[in-house]
C-alpha cells in the first residue's frame, strides 16, 4: 500500500494524521494472548480427537487427521448454530478464526445467514462467500508452489 | 503422547498469535489474514517445513488453516510423483477433502435446523 | 462472557474426554501415554531359524532418538514400531532413513519394516497382549500381523 | 468562502406533534429504557427475514406516532423516510403497507435530520398538512449487508459501532396553538466532504468532519453561537469520531464546550454493553431524538437543541473497491417555545 496516499489532497492527507491521533488502539498484547489460549485449547481439543481415533477406529497418525477435521468443523457448526461462536470470535479474535472450526463458523454462518434467500440462490450461493477466499488462495498457491518445486526437481535439483 | 498435548498448545497457539498480529498490526481483514496463512502453509509444504512440523505438533500444525495449503500442496506432490506433471492439476484434492467436504456438509446441515441469531 | 467460554470448555472436554472409556485391552490404553517396553513376539514359522528379536531391540534402543520399541518378528518380514523422543519429531524422516540404513547394514538378510506412526506401536502392544494371555491362536497372530503392515503400507 | 447559505429558517415554525420509537432487544438493556414506546423481545420480530423485520419496526413505529394524535393513515399526505438496506426496500414495503404518498430518501445515517428538515421545510411553506417523517435501522440486516454473516465470529475493533435496531417516526405539521411544543426552527444541509478515510470499521472518523463542517455553516448562516444551543449533539460519531470533533472546533475556534457537545450513540446503549465504540444507524439519532431528547426537553431540561445527524454514504460493493468514505451531515434546530 505505497501508493495509498497518491490519490489524496493535503487536506486529506493532514485529517488523516489528525484521526490517527484519536484512533482508539486495539489492545494487541491482550488479543494475542486470548488468540494464544483460545487457539491452543482448539488444537488441544483436536489432538485429543485424533488420539480418540486412533485408539478406537483405524486410524493412523496420518489419517486421523481427516476425521477430526470433519469432527472439529461439526463442533463448530453447532456452536455457530446456537450463536456461540461469533461472540467467541468477539473474544478470540484469531484464535478462533484461524482453526479450522474458524473455516468452518465461515461457511456455516454465510449458510444460515443466507437461508432467506432459498437454499439454491442463498445457501448454495453464498456457502462459500467468506470461506472461498481461503479455497482460491490455498489451491492457487499450491499450484504455484507445487509447480515451481517439481520444475526444479527435473532440472536437476535434488 | 503428553508432551503432545503440549506441544500441539504451544504451536497452535503460536499460529493463532500470528493471525491475531496480521488483524491488528498489518490491519488485515480476516480474509486477507485467511488467504495469507493459507498461502504461507502452501509454501512451507513446497520447502519441506510443515511435514516435521506436523510430526512435531500434531494437532496444533493440522488444525489451523495453515494445514489446508499444506495438504494441498502435499497432494499435489504425490500425484505428481506418481503421474508427472499433470499431477499438479488433478491431485490437489486428494488429502483435503475431509475439511471442505464437512464445511459443506455441515453448513447446509446447519441452515436447515439452525436461524441466525443476530 | 468468561461463562459462555467455560461452557464452551467443558462441552468440547466432555465430547472428548468421555470418549477414552472403550477399549477391552486395558494395559495398552496407556501405550502412548507411557513406556511400554513391550517384549517381542515371535511369529516365524520356522522355529530353528535363531531369533534376533533380543538384540534387534538392544539396536534399535541404541538410537539416541528412540525411546520405546515394539518388534514382531513375523515369518517373512520383521516389524519395528518405535517411539521418538519428542524434540527429535522434527526429525523423524531423517531418523527413518537412518534407522533403516542400519538395519540393512547389521542384518542385510532380513526385511524390516519401520514405523514411528503411534497407530501402529499401539497395534503392535495389543496384538502382544493378546498372545500373552492366550486369547488368540497364532494363526490369527499372523492374520492380525498382516493387517497391521498393510495398515502401515497405506501411510505411504 | 462565504458562498450561499446553507440553511432554512422556518417562520412558521412547524412543531413535532407526536412520536412513535421502538426497539429491539438489546436497546432494552441500554439506557434509554423509559424513552421508548415499545420494545420488541426478538431480533426477528415474529417475521422470516430480517429485513421484514425491520419493515415491521417501521411500520410500529408509524402506528404508534399516529395513534397518540387520533390519526389515521389518511391524514397523512406525505411519508418522508429512509434506511440503509438494499435501495431503502424496509421504508418502501413500508410504505406499501400505510399507503401515504412517499418520499424514499437515502443519506444513510443522516436520513432522521434529512427526512425531518424536508418535512419541515413542505409544512413551513403550506406543501402539507401533516407528514410523517422517520428514519430505521436493524441490526443483523445492517451487518448482513455491510460487513459479515451475523453468526460469522469475526473480531470487531475498538473503533467498531453496534447498529441500532431501531425506528423513530414522527407526526410533523403546523403547531396548534396550545401550550408549547418541540418545533423545528431551521436547518441546515450539509455538503457531501471526502477526508480520506477508507477503513468501514471506523465510521465515527470518517463522519466527524462533515458534522463540524455543518454546524459551522449553521452558526454562520444564522449568526449564531455555539452557546445559544443548551445542546449540540451528533448522530453516531461515537467516541473516536466525538472526540476528533471536539479538536477539530478547537482548530477552527468554535466555543462548543465539552458537556454541550454530546453523540446519540453515545447516550443509548449502557457502559457494560458490547458496543465497541459506540452506536450507530440511520435509527440512532431518530431513536434518541424522537424518545429521550424530546422527553428531556419537555421535562425542560434542554430548551434548544442543535441536531446534526451524520452520515457515511458508502456502500459493500464501495469500500471493496478501495473507495474512500464519502460523508454527509444535515442538521435541524429544535426548539422548545
Amino acid at each position: 500500500m505505497a501508493n495509498k496516499n497518491k490519490n489524496k489532497t493535503p487536506e486529506q492527507i493532514a485529517y488523516g494524521q489528525l484521526e490517527k491521533k484519536h484512533e482508539l488502539k486495539r489492545p494487541v498484547l491482550k488479543n494475542c494472548i486470548r488468540a494464544f489460549w483460545v487457539g491452543g485449547c482448539i488444537c488441544l481439543v483436536g489432538q485429543a480427537f485424533t488420539y480418540f481415533y486412533i485408539y478406537m477406529f483405524n486410524f493412523t497418525e496420518k489419517t486421523a487427521g481427516n476425521p477430526t477435521t470433519a469432527t472439529m468443523v461439526f463442533l463448530s457448526m453447532l456452536l455457530t448454530g446456537f450463536g456461540i461462536y461469533d461472540r467467541l470470535g468477539q473474544y478470540a479474535g484469531a484464535g478462533s478464526a484461524v482453526p479450522v472450526t474458524g473455516f468452518g463458523n465461515s461457511v456455516v454462518s454465510a449458510a444460515i445467514e443466507h437461508r432467506t434467500e432459498g437454499y439454491v440462490l442463498g445457501v448454495g450461493g453464498n456457502i462459500f462467500k467468506l470461506a472461498g477466499t481461503v479455497i482460491v488462495f490455498g489451491v492457487f498457491s499450491a499450484f504455484v508452489v507445487v509447480l515451481i518445486r517439481t520444475v526444479i526437481m527435473m532440472w536437476g535439483g535434488f | 503422547m503428553l508432551a503432545m498435548f503440549f506441544w500441539a498448545f504451544v504451536i497452535g497457539g503460536l499460529i493463532c498469535v500470528i493471525g491475531q498480529l496480521l488483524f491488528d498490526v498489518a490491519k488485515l481483514s480476516p480474509g486477507h489474514t485467511m488467504s495469507v496463512l493459507v498461502t504461507a502453509g502452501a509454501i512451507l509444504s513446497g520447502l519441506g517445513l510443515y511435514e516435521p512440523l506436523v510430526n512435531f505438533a500434531g494437532a496444533g500444525a493440522t488444525i489451523p488453516i495453515t494445514s489446508f495449503g499444506n495438504a494441498l500442496a502435499t497432494g499435489a506432490m504425490q500425484e505428481v510423483q506418481r503421474h508427472g506433471i499433470v499431477g499438479v492439476l488433478t491431485g490437489m484434492f486428494e488429502v483435503t477433502s475431509s475439511g471442505i467436504s464437512a464445511a459443506i456438509i455441515f453448513g447446509f446441515i446447519g441452515s436447515l435446523i439452525f436461524k441466525p441469531k443476530g | 462472557m468468561e461463562k459462555i467460554f467455560l461452557m464452551v470448555l467443558a462441552f468440547t472436554f466432555l465430547v472428548s474426554g468421555c470418549n477414552f472409556n472403550g477399549p477391552e485391552h486395558r494395559d495398552s490404553k496407556f501405550a502412548l501415554v507411557k513406556k511400554t517396553q513391550p517384549a517381542p513376539i515371535r511369529l516365524s514359522s520356522h522355529p530353528e531359524s535363531e531369533s534376533i528379536s533380543g538384540q534387534l531391540r538392544k539396536d534399535v534402543l541404541g538410537f539416541d532418538s528412540i525411546y520405546d520399541v515394539a518388534i514382531i518378528e513375523g515369518p517373512k518380514q520383521t516389524l519395528i514400531a518405535y517411539k521418538v523422543r519428542h524434540l527429535h519429531r522434527f526429525k523423524m524422516k531423517k531418523i527413518e532413513k537412518q534407522l533403516t540404513a542400519f538395519l540393512k547394514k547389521r542384518y542385510p538378510r532380513r526385511s524390516f519394516i519401520v514405523s514411528s506412526d503411534y497407530k501402529i506401536f499401539l497395534e503392535t502392544v495389543r496384538l502382544q497382549e493378546d498372545m500373552d494371555k492366550h486369547k488368540i491362536t497364532t494363526e490369527q497372530a499372523k492374520k492380525r500381523f498382516k493387517e497391521i503392515i498393510k495398515l502401515k503400507q497405506e501411510l505411504t | 468562502m462565504p458562498g450561499k447559505s446553507q440553511t432554512w429558517v422556518f417562520d412558521n415554525q412547524p412543531a413535532i406533534l407526536s412520536t412513535g420509537v421502538v426497539g429491539g432487544p438489546f436497546e432494552k438493556n441500554g439506557r434509554l429504557v423509559d424513552d421508548f414506546d415499545r420494545f420488541f423481545e426478538d431480533l426477528w420480530l415474529g417475521q422470516d427475514t430480517y429485513e421484514k423485520a425491520q419493515q415491521k419496526l417501521i411500520e410500529e413505529a408509524v402506528q404508534i406516532a399516529l395513534k397518540k394524535q387520533n390519526l389515521q393513515e389518511t391524514d397523512i399526505q406525505f411519508f418522508l423516510a429512509g434506511d440503509l438496506i438494499n435501495q431503502i426496500t424496509p421504508t418502501s414495503f413500508a410504505a406499501r403497507t400505510n399507503a401515504i404518498p412517499y418520499f424514499g430518501l437515502f443519506s444513510a445515517c443522516a436520513t432522521s435530520m434529512e427526512s425531518l428538515a424536508l418535512a419541515a421545510f413542505i409544512i413551513n411553506h403550506g406543501g402539507a398538512q401533516k407528514v410523517v417523517v422517520g428514519a430505521s435501522s436493524h441490526n443483523a440486516s445492517a451487518e448482513k449487508q455491510f460487513r459479515y454473516p451475523t453468526e460469522y465470529g469475526g473480531q470487531k475493533p475498538p473503533s467498531a459501532q453496534w447498529t441500532v435496531t431501531g425506528a423513530g417516526f414522527a407526526v410533523i405539521g403546523p403547531a396548534e396553538e396550545n401550550g408549547p411544543v418541540p418545533r423545528i426552527t431551521s436547518a441546515t444541509i450539509g455538503k457531501v466532504l471526502d477526508l480520506g478515510i477508507s477503513d468501514p470499521f471506523n465510521m465515527g472518523g470518517a463522519m466527524a468532519p462533515a458534522a463540524v463542517d455543518t454546524i459551522e455553516r449553521h452558526l454562520q448562516d444564522m449568526g449564531r453561537d455555539p452557546s445559544y444551543y443548551d445542546l449540540i449533539i451528533t448522530g453516531d460519531l461515537a467516541k473516536i469520531g466525538r472526540s476528533i470533533a471536539l479538536d477539530l472546533f478547537r482548530n477552527k475556534q468554535l466555543a462548543v464546550t465539552e458537556e454541550q457537545f454530546q453523540d446519540c450513540g453515545l447516550l443509548i446503549y449502557d457502559e457494560s454493553q458490547p458496543v465497541q465504540a459506540g452506536a450507530s444507524g440511520p435509527g440512532c439519532s431518530a431513536v434518541v431524538l424522537y424518545g429521550h431528547l424530546l422527553n428531556e426537553m419537555k421535562k425542560g431540561r434542554y430548551k434548544r437543541i442543535l441536531l446534526v445527524a451524520t452520515g457515511a454514504l458508502l456502500s459493500p460493493l464501495s469500500f471493496q473497491q478501495g473507495e474512500t468514505i464519502p460523508c454527509i451531515a444535515h442538521a435541524c434546530a429544535i426548539e422548545y417555545l
